[in-house]
């Protein structure tokens, strides 16, 4: 019709374009007579209520506009991949060990470049880079992804009660002053001194250390809310702290708590590489920590055994980071259309 | 310009046209899905014409005087049409240097906010001083010179001291005065003016009215003046351009369009208005939601709300139809061959309705002998902060709000209304003083049996729709929280049919229940609210505001089914408003609350009968009436409450007449009294 | 650095005597927090055993009873709040913060750390000079071109300081710099330019990163800000904008973040301190508690805190300097 | 402000940068300096074409080895020592042999066959403070105040009066007399006392007198260790004591060769010849820096820069330089001397699990059987592990002796682990680790199986070894011992499992007794096979290893008490043979063949490493015992660095020399 439209917009008056239709045009158009096309048509009151409406789930709207960002996309399956893959780099397809622990070294072997045999080569003393860098990037995902699972975890519940619960305050700043003034590498290496540094300790005191800055930001977006007016609507219909925390204020942060996760992988594998420098870290099972700091030893001479790990680190780090920032952005409902 | 010329320009003999969009359309891109947010919209811009741009929100008039500017947000552009402005068509402008020759020079722009249109971190001075030198040419003294001049022209008091001022150092209404001063002092040809007063309170928005006519006088500016608020259209305009879904509907003098509208929009727009309403009648309303934009429009996009649409409406794009030189409109029934149709009765009468008393059908409260009082409110004080922070937000509050009535509670922001609403909902705890719920005390400590029976017994209907409704829950669980958190059910069946009545009450589909906020418009959001109120079956309900941040279509609806309900269920309302015009609609009794203090309470049509109060009196001459005629004739008072000695002669709350209240000490009492 | 913090915006108050109280407050606030933090650190150094207060080769060599002997001369099988009480006593009265035993034996820790905070310093702040030489330039620069291919380049370095871990960041700078550029890969008193390059280098890619993160960020939020509207409606143009108006309200939220920065650098950094073998304070920390030295543990954590909280204070008033809104208290305008 | 202090930083920083282009060419300190070529001195250094020595050594030491305190009577740590040598002198010295020569006493004698020994001092020794100023002469009696110091309980902070409480007469008791007393009046004292109770005496300025516990053949090696050394009583009397105890390379005095006038903690020390040294002819380098390195790797890139003087050479390093014949340095790797450290794998007898309180039953079995440890004593082919420390030539690093080589001789000139081994049947191969007995270790392996089974002891046996967690070397190493041991042993019968351990070994594994081994070096204090084997003798308090490492004295099983009080009897029969050496040895050999034979213990490697470096080793002094190594006088060097060739050299001659 537009075009039509514009073919006859020839007698332009000031200020409005008059337009003049012939009957016929309009019957032209409409298929319909001219009686039936100006006749008064019932009115239907819930027809005018239906307009504008749409199917809408939030979850479905959260995957829709993350899925539209193709380089988010491309960064999480670059991420999954690894993932996945260092799963598949230690099977049988790739690698002829099956356990870490028959990783064998070998003196004529020390120090190999990669080759078809030995693809990201043989580290110092002689074993194959290849099993022992995928195997570190699985533990280190999981240390990574537990971490950060169970700082957003307590974070959120401190964060929530902090943001709410007025007489907290104080409490929680003051605890915030002492992990935040405090260098962590104090609490590690005091924890490391006297109970241990098993994986669990280490889960553990990573997220007794971190969560206090998840809830400081879920704190500040509680501030936020608090006041919100459906909140004193649920107030005023009785709801109790836990439900107004839980229904009304927990669904608003889900893209903050999303954000802090794709934070605190990177975050997590930076510490354990500080860890593994100051040797607090365990050392049964290699952790991409471990082998970046025993590449410190060899890496002027043998930049492989750096670059491989680096290399692997930088990219789930990255990708996770920006993937993790694209789906807080989707997650945010103010970004669905 | 004198009125003559005025008259001359209107009447049409000398058309002087400015600046001529032609079938402007406007896309936005919005994650790949684009939007035609204006629709082919032209209009003539006389020079030294008041053109006022009415519409809803959403409409588009906001991004259709931004073209004029190449003010659009980075993902919209123009796509269509042209727009032409001194022998250029600006539409076409691309670099910032074909913009700097129309910006501020030659278009300048008010923006609606003056909380956030000043730089915060910059004296108000300097802000002023920049315009001043890059458009006057003026520098060093000079400029600052001007600057002090042009804020004292906008009515800012002491401007020299004033100019060293920080923007937070100065109200809201003083802002938007700066902001004025920095757009006039461009000497612009056009200033367009983008809601300037809708964050502003009544009393303060009719300064700033008078203030932008007297500035275009004196600077012979055209003004464009972009409202969804009729009265002040009336205030202001000397045309009026209607918008809907991003296209002009009408367009002509504003006689023609308040007195002579032809657009089914244009009539809905005008009698919905409250102040037009009957009381204790139903307003007529418009139903639905304007169209989404992101979708194709056949036809008169409003015709599926129009209850006098034609089939043609459905299929095809109405065209402009000529109702007299000045005045256009863009329906078909103005096409010779539809069928006859008269104006609706309100809108022929409506030079006639404006101001007519209410007339003495009315029942009058006070003479009915039996009333109860719901609600008991004893010398209540709230005060927020304690010892140098401490402010009190209401200050010895009293009176009672009696069974069946609607009590409103009138003043403007930070006067405490609010927070007497949320006094009595124990939002806000009262810091002295008491208040009884039936006689019984639900202020301070309470028992948790008392505490349900608040619950229960009294419920609250929020200002904001946005806000008040958790868009992360449905629809369902929203309505049903109460009865959720009082375990009023005994299954989730029981409680399905629990939301689905109260959806019906409220006019809403059951089947929304599974939806979220953010799919309603603000009307529907607004009844998701006073169903989640109204499932507890409550005796007395705390309207916040309710229709404050609707659009005018809505407000008729809100405004309706209050009243429907609370002949339904015997309600008893609590109507907090800023607005005098819609409050005398809806309620039985009014109070006028300053300061955190009341001033004066009486029956609605007593007080508007004889306000005796200052404060009252500023208010009702600050109403905007949707009637160019009155408006342009009617004149403001400025209440100063300087004007009260209290330091010997202390005011008390008086009854000078039976049920009319009021605050003032005995010579002001004695005064008042003279009044009556 | 975490530009997180919001500083309590104050209504308007009365004159210049509260201003001086609320000050004074804030510091008896901030000097709790410091002792908080210092008495908890103190607490958790007396879990440990007391074994950790010998040398490997004093607990072969001594006999149980030499070892309790030589733990009661030297106070620690006290019970652990008179050590407490003792602690602050000294501090208190004669500033005395106990001699280090295990990192330099005998020496004052007050001694020991001045001999040390100043090249951590030195470093420190020429390296937040490059960082804030680079990295604000290079942020408003990105904000200014926005989406532009200087600012994905700039989003694309921040992304990866942020994201890669900093000893991966620091090797691969190791490694270019002794490999490619032949720079000395040791600090060195006498040759203190040259060498200084490398940790230099380390200490300034990470925070050009975040200070262009968040001017980038900060000029970005500004420019949908209506102020910047109505200044362009104005006819300002956009250099103007930049310069006159945005850059100077996204600097604001930077400013309070400055003083912890650069009273932190004190602190010189661990990771780069090691690597390039800078006689600085960033290993002394680690290495005093490895070594048990709780003396040393104890000034550095009363430092550390102190100068965090104290930079935190400064940072609130800077603030309160550039933004006119923002007083700590007093001299509050007429609001209406 | 802050932008304007940015600008002036931002400018510093160019200026500097420009700077170093102009640096860029001016040598370095270490290589600066121009000797007239041709007066080298040594002789046991082949006749060498004219080299360039070189006047300025440049020394590394790692982070860790930062020194904590310049007090050398307070010092027990070789990072301190290895430097506090070069400051002061004690009384004797050793030679590139070993052999004990004078140092500021210029000779030593014993009338009663060693209760009493006579020391005659040099004249002319002077005390001097940093700047080489003269400030006090050296006396005999000085050596009282430092032994006053070391056994004063309340100004000596440290743990070195074991042994002079065991070998002076009369050091116990004072140590416990000035215990008793209160701290102030302890301070306070100064040497009367002490030359009352203990048996040390100064008959004039130049001749002091010790009088031991008992005959003591071996006291005069005790004197080059530093708890007999001398203090100067004016520096106490001017630093006061607490003053003296935390002396600096400032106010400290020195009398040795060097004195130390800059200090850069972490980062470098410079040291320079003492002015006024009573040696003036000694050969000295014009200064001695110590740099402080991050990593061998860094030490290793920083001789490549001619930063250093020499360099050990990591293993990435020696690899890359030996596999490549072209490299630059694949010429001039040489292998250091064996360091005097004799390392061993120590067996724990009574061990906990890892809680560090339940007793480790399964593994304690097990230990306690004597064919258990047997299997472990033969059936290791420590090759692959030894390849660790030397990669190029590992069996140079077998050792097969508790004792470490080179201590003591007989009087035929036998050195006296070559005895011991002689007992033992071993001959070291260059071929073959020669202790290595596959058939036998299968035979004991199969009988500990059925024995052990028969107590309830399950297999494998888990031999729990802790390292320490930021070293990766170490853990490198332990991945090699634990594919050793599967290989050579079999999975089915014991596993190593490798631990770590954060700072303290010693609190965090030896004290709680979580470890099942610990493979440890342990140096000589005094030129004694006693200081060796009295380490490992049951029920004797000062028996280092005993109660400290494999806390044999919490031993339950009878049959391996038994061995270990045979042991102990043969050790203290050896210690109290006192006239005739020779014969003191060997009984001290049987002892060590019947540890051996026992499996008591399992001698494990010497380190013997592979550098660059522009010393010849066997020109530096060579300290079995005391503190002597690493003093900075006499070194024959070459700027050029030396050949693989020219060591060979080095090393053929000095065996030559060896013996006269």
């Amino acid at each position: 019709m537009k075009s039509k439209q514009r073919a006859l917009a020839e007698g332009q008056e000031q200020d409005a374009v008059i337009l003049r239709y012939s009957t016929e045009e309009l019957e032209a158009v409409t298929g319909a007579s001219e009686a039936e096309l100006f006749s008064f048509v019932e009115y239907q009151p819930e027809e005018a209520e239906r307009v504008g409406h749409s199917e809408y789930s939030y979850w479905k709207s959260v995957w829709k506009s993350f899925l539209k960002k193709k380089s988010a996309v491309v960064m999480l399956i670059i991420f999954l991949t690894v993932f996945v893959f260092s799963f598949i780099a230690i099977s049988p397809l790739c690698t002829k060990y099956s356990h870490y622990s028959e990783l064998k070294s070998s003196r004529s072997n020390k120090f190999a470049t990669p080759d078809s045999e030995y693809w990201f080569g043989a580290d110092n003393i002689g074993r194959d880079y290849w099993y022992q860098v995928w195997y570190a990037t699985r533990h280190s995902v999981m240390l990574a992804a537990i971490v950060g699972v169970g700082e957003v975890l307590v974070g959120v519940v401190m964060g929530l009660l902090w943001g709410y619960v007025r007489k907290l305050d104080r409490i929680f700043t003051e605890i915030y002053n002492i992990i935040y003034s405090v260098p962590t590498i104090i609490y590690m290496t005091l924890i490391a001194l006297m109970i241990g540094k098993t994986f669990l300790v280490m889960c553990v005191s990573l997220i007794a250390f971190n969560w206090i800055y998840t809830a400081k930001s879920i704190r500040n977006l509680v501030f936020m809310y608090r006041d919100r007016e459906y909140n004193l609507a649920s107030r005023c219909l009785g709801a109790k702290l836990g439900t107004i925390l839980t229904k009304n204020i927990l669904p608003y942060l889900i893209s903050v708590v999303i954000l802090r996760m794709a934070l605190s992988i990177p975050q997590t594998i930076g510490y354990e590489t500080t860890l593994a420098y100051l040797g607090l870290l365990d050392v049964k099972e290699p952790a991409l920590g471990l082998l970046l700091r025993n590449s410190r030893e060899h890496f002027i001479n043998y930049p492989h055994l750096l670059i491989f790990p680096a290399a692997i680190v930088s990219l789930i780090t990255v990708t996770f980071y920006l993937a993790g920032n694209a789906f807080s952005d989707a997650a945010d409902p103010r970004n669905h259309v | 310009m004198n009125k003559n010329e005025k008259d001359a320009i209107l009447s049409g003999r000398e058309r002087n046209v400015i600046l001529s969009a032609r079938d402007v359309e406007v896309q936005f891109s919005l994650r790949g899905d684009r939007l035609t947010a204006i629709r082919g919209c032209s209009l003539d811009l006389y020079e030294g014409e008041t053109l006022a741009i009415v519409g809803e929100s959403g409409s588009g008039k906001s991004v259709f005087t931004k073209t004029f500017l190449g003010m659009l947000d980075a993902n919209g552009s123009v796509t269509g049409g042209s727009i032409l402005f001194e022998g250029e068509d600006i539409s076409r402008f691309k670099t910032e240097k074909e913009w700097k020759r129309i910006r501020g020079g030659k278009i300048s722009m008010v923006m609606q906010d003056p909380m956030t249109s000043l730089n915060p971190l910059k004296r108000i001075g300097v802000q002023v001083e920049e315009s001043i030198r890059l458009h006057q040419g003026l520098s060093g003294a000079e400029a600052k010179r001007e600057a002090i001049r042009m804020l004292d022209i906008v009515g800012i008091p002491d401007p020299e001291r004033r100019y060293h001022q920080y923007p937070h150092e100065f109200s809201g209404g003083m802002r938007q005065r700066v902001v004025i001063a920095i757009a006039v002092a461009c000497r612009p040809r056009i200033l367009i003016c983008d809601e300037p007063t809708t964050a502003l309170d009544v009393t303060i928005q009719a300064q700033i009215l008078d203030l932008i006519r007297r500035l275009q006088e004196q600077f012979s500016m055209t003004i464009i003046y972009i409202t969804h608020d009729l009265g002040v259209v009336a205030n202001v305009a000397d045309r009026v351009a209607v918008m809907y879904a991003g296209q002009i509907v009408e367009i002509g003098t504003a006689e023609d369009v308040f007195y002579n509208a032809w657009h089914p929009y244009s009539w809905a727009l005008l009698s919905a208005l409250p102040q037009l309403g009957i009381k204790g009648k139903k307003l007529p309303t418009i139903d639905g939601t304007p169209p989404n934009l992101f979708n194709k429009i056949t036809g008169d996009a409003f015709a599926p709300r129009n209850r006098r649409a034609m089939a043609i409406d459905f299929k095809v794009d109405p065209p402009f139809f000529e109702v007299s030189e000045t005045h256009k409109a863009k329906t078909w029934l103005l096409d010779p061959r539809s069928p006859k149709v008269e104006q609706p009765a309100s809108i022929r009468q409506l030079s006639e309705r404006m101001n007519q008393d209410y007339g003495s059908g009315l029942k009058h409260p006070h003479q009915d002998p039996n009333r109860v009082p719901v609600i008991t409110v004893k010398d209540l004080q709230v005060t927020f902060g304690s010892g140098r922070k401490k402010f009190v937000a209401v200050d010895k509050v009293n009176f009672e709000i009696y069974k069946g009535e609607t009590f409103a509670l009138v003043g403007e922001s930070g006067s405490g209304k609010t927070t007497i609403g949320r006094a009595i909902t124990r939002i806000n705890p009262a810091t002295e003083g008491e208040i009884l719920f039936k006689g019984e005390r639900i202020s301070g400590k309470i028992s948790k049996e008392v505490d349900q029976k608040v619950i229960r017994g009294i419920q609250m209907i929020f200002q904001d729709p946005l806000a008040s409704l958790n868009e992360r829950a449905k629809v369902e669980y929203i309505v049903s929280e109460g009865v959720r958190n009082l375990k009023m059910c005994k299954n989730s069946a029981e409680r399905e049919e629990l939301v689905q009545n109260a959806l019906r009450e409220v006019g809403l589909l059951p089947e929304f229940a599974s939806r979220f906020p953010h799919e309603f418009s603000g009307g529907q959001r607004q009844r998701i609210g006073i169903a989640r109120a109204l499932i507890m079956k409550p005796e007395f309900i705390v309207a916040d505001e309710p229709i404050s941040a609707l659009d005018v279509s809505i407000r008729a609806q809100v405004l309706n089914l209050l009243n429907e309900l609370k002949g339904t269920y015997g309600l008893t309302y609590l109507f907090i408003a800023h607005d005098l015009s819609v409050v005398r609609f809806i309620s039985d009794r009014i109070a006028v609350i300053y300061k955190g203090k009341i001033v004066e309470l009486a029956e609605a049509e007593e007080l508007f009968r004889h306000p005796l109060h200052p404060y009252t009196r500023a208010l009702l001459s600050a109403i905007p009436n949707p009637d160019p005629a009155i408006e342009r004739s009617k004149k403001l008072l400025v209440y100063d409450p300087a004007q009260h000695d209290y330091s010997e002669d202390k005011p008390v709350w008086t009854e000078i007449l039976p049920d009319h209240f009021v605050y003032g000490n005995k010579q002001e009492l004695n005064q008042y009294r003279g009044m009556l | 650095m975490t530009p997180s913090r919001q500083p309590t915006r104050q209504g308007p108050a009365n004159n210049e005597t509260s201003m001086i109280k609320y000050t004074i407050k804030r510091l008896l606030q901030s000097l709790l927090t410091v002792f908080i933090v210092v008495t908890i650190v103190f607490l958790l150094l007396r879990l440990m055993p007391t074994d950790y207060y010998f040398t490997e080769d004093e607990l072969i060599k001594l006999t149980d009873e030499q070892k309790e002997d030589k733990l009661r001369a030297a106070g620690l099988l006290d019970p652990t709040l008179t050590q407490l009480g003792r602690f602050y006593f000294n501090l208190l009265t004669k500033g005395d913060l106990g001699t280090s035993r295990r990192i330099s034996n005998g020496q004052p820790v007050l001694e020991l750390i001045g001999e040390k905070f100043g090249i951590s310093m030195r470093m420190g702040l020429i390296a937040l000079g490059i960082a804030l030489l680079i990295g604000i330039p290079m942020g408003i620069l990105q904000a200014r071109y926005k989406n532009g291919i200087f600012d994905h380049f700039g989003t694309a370095y921040t992304i990866f300081i942020n994201a890669v871990p900093r000893l991966v960041a620091y090797s691969l700078i190791y490694m270019l710099g002794v490999k490619v550029f032949k720079l000395p890969s040791m600090y060195s008193v006498r040759d203190p330019m040259r060498t200084s390059i490398l940790p230099i280098v380390c200490l300034a890619v990470g925070s050009i990163a975040s200070y262009a993160l968040w001017m980038r960020r900060y000029m970005v939020d500004d420019l949908t800000k209506d102020y910047i509207k109505l200044a362009m409606i104005k006819g300002v143009s956009t250099r103007d904008i930049m310069f006159k108006h945005v850059m100077r309200n996204a600097f604001v939220p930077m400013a309070q973040n400055l003083p912890v920065t650069f009273l932190l650098t004190i602190g010189g950094s661990l990771l780069v301190e090691s690597f390039f073998a800078v006689p600085g304070m960033g290993p002394l920390l680690t290495r005093a508690i490895t070594r048990y030295d709780t003396n040393v543990v104890q000034a550095l954590v009363l430092l550390y805190s102190g100068l965090g909280i104290l930079g935190m204070f400064l940072g609130d008033l800077l603030m309160s300097l550039f933004d006119p809104r923002i007083r700590l208290a007093g001299k509050g305008g007429e609001t209406r | 402000m802050k932008k304007v202090l940015a600008l002036v930083l931002a400018a510093i920083m160019i200026l500097s940068l420009a700077a170093c282009t102009k640096n860029n060419n001016t040598p370095s300190p270490s290589n600066s300096g121009t000797n007239p070529p041709g007066n080298s001195s040594n002789p046991a250094g082949p006749a060498t074409p004219a080299v360039e020595e070189v006047k300025d050594w440049v020394h590394y030491l790692t982070q860790v080895n930062e020194m904590e305190t310049f007090n050398i009577l307070y010092s027990q740590a070789n990072k301190e020592l290895q430097v506090l040598t070069n400051c002061i002198d004690g009384l004797l010295s050793n030679d590139s042999y070993g052999n004990l020569v004078p140092g500021i006493a210029e000779k030593w004698e014993s009338a009663d066959g060693g209760k009493t020994w006579t020391f005659t001092l040099r004249k002319g020794v002077k005390w001097v403070d940093v700047n080489g100023n003269e400030k006090a002469d050296c006396v005999a009696e000085d050596w009282l105040w430092g032994l006053e110091w070391v056994l004063n309980f309340h100004k000596n902070a440290a743990a070195n009066t074991s042994m002079p409480i065991e070998m002076i007469a009369g050091a116990g008791d004072y140590y416990n007399y000035t215990k008793d007393l209160p701290e102030a009046e302890g301070k306070a004292l100064g040497i009367d006392k002490l030359k009352e109770m203990v048996g040390i005496e100064a008959t004039d300025d130049y001749t002091l007198v010790y009088t031991c516990v008992d005959r003591l053949p071996y006291f005069p090696t005790l004197t080059t260790y530093n708890c007999l050394y001398p203090a100067a009583p004016a520096l106490i009397e001017e630093l006061g004591v607490d003053g003296f105890l935390a002396c600096t390379n400032e106010n400290m005095w020195y009398n040795g060769p060097y004195v130390l006038p800059t200090f850069v903690r972490e980062n470098e020390k410079v040291m320079t010849p003492n002015p006024k040294y009573w040696n003036p002819d000694c050969k000295r380098f014009d200064s001695v820096t110590y740099k402080m390195v991050e990593s061998g790797a860094q030490a290793y890139q920083m001789y490549e820069n001619g930063e250093l003087s020499y360099v050990e050479l990591t293993e990435d390093a020696l690899n890359t330089i030996y596999q490549d014949a072209g490299h630059m340095f694949n010429e001039k790797l040489v292998e250091a001397r064996p360091t005097k450290y004799s390392y061993q794998i120590h067996l724990v007898f009574n061990k906990n699990q890892e809680d560090g309180e339940t007793p480790d039953d399964n593994w304690n079995k097990a230990i306690a059987n004597e064919a258990f440890r047997l299997s472990l004593y033969y059936g290791l082919d420590a090759e692959p592990y030894l390849a660790r420390i030397n990669s190029i030539n590992p069996l140079k690093c077998a050792n097969f002796c508790y004792t470490m080589s080179n201590l003591v001789n007989f009087s035929n000139g036998q050195e006296y682990t070559e005895r011991v081994m002689e007992l033992l049947g071993i001959t070291p191969s260059t071929e073959v680790y020669a202790r290595y007995d596959a058939e036998k270790a299968a035979q004991y392996k199969k009988q500990a199986m059925e024995e052990l089974a028969a107590q309830g002891v399950t297999f494998p046996v888990m031999i729990d070894y802790y390292i320490s967690g930021s070293n990766s070397t170490a853990l490198d190493t332990a991945v090699i011992f634990g594919e050793m041991i599967s290989e050579n042993l079999g999975d089915e019968y014991v596993k190593l499992n490798t631990l770590t351990y954060v700072s303290s070994l010693a609190n965090e594994v030896r004290k709680p007794r979580k470890a099942s081994i610990f493979i440890n070096g342990w140096g000589a204090d005094y030129g004694d096979p006693q200081n060796y084997l009295g380490q490992e003798t049951y029920g004797e308090d000062n028996a280092y290893y005993s109660t400290a490492y494999s806390n044999a004295n919490d031993i339950t099983d009878e049959a391996l008490i038994a061995v270990y009080k045979e042991f102990t009897k043969m050790v203290n029969d050896a210690k109290n043979i006192t006239d005739d050496m020779d014969k003191r040895y060997e009984a001290y050999a049987q002892a060590e063949k019947y540890m051996m034979e026992h499996a008591l213990c399992i001698p494990w490697y010497v380190d013997v490493h592979w550098q660059l470096t522009q010393v010849n080793d066997y020109s530096k002094i060579y300290a079995p015992y005391g503190i002597q190594t690493n003093r900075f006088v006499n070194w024959e060097t070459s700027k050029d660095g030396y050949t693989t060739e020219q060591y060979d050299a080095f090393a053929a001659a000095y065996a030559a020399g060896a013996g006269k």
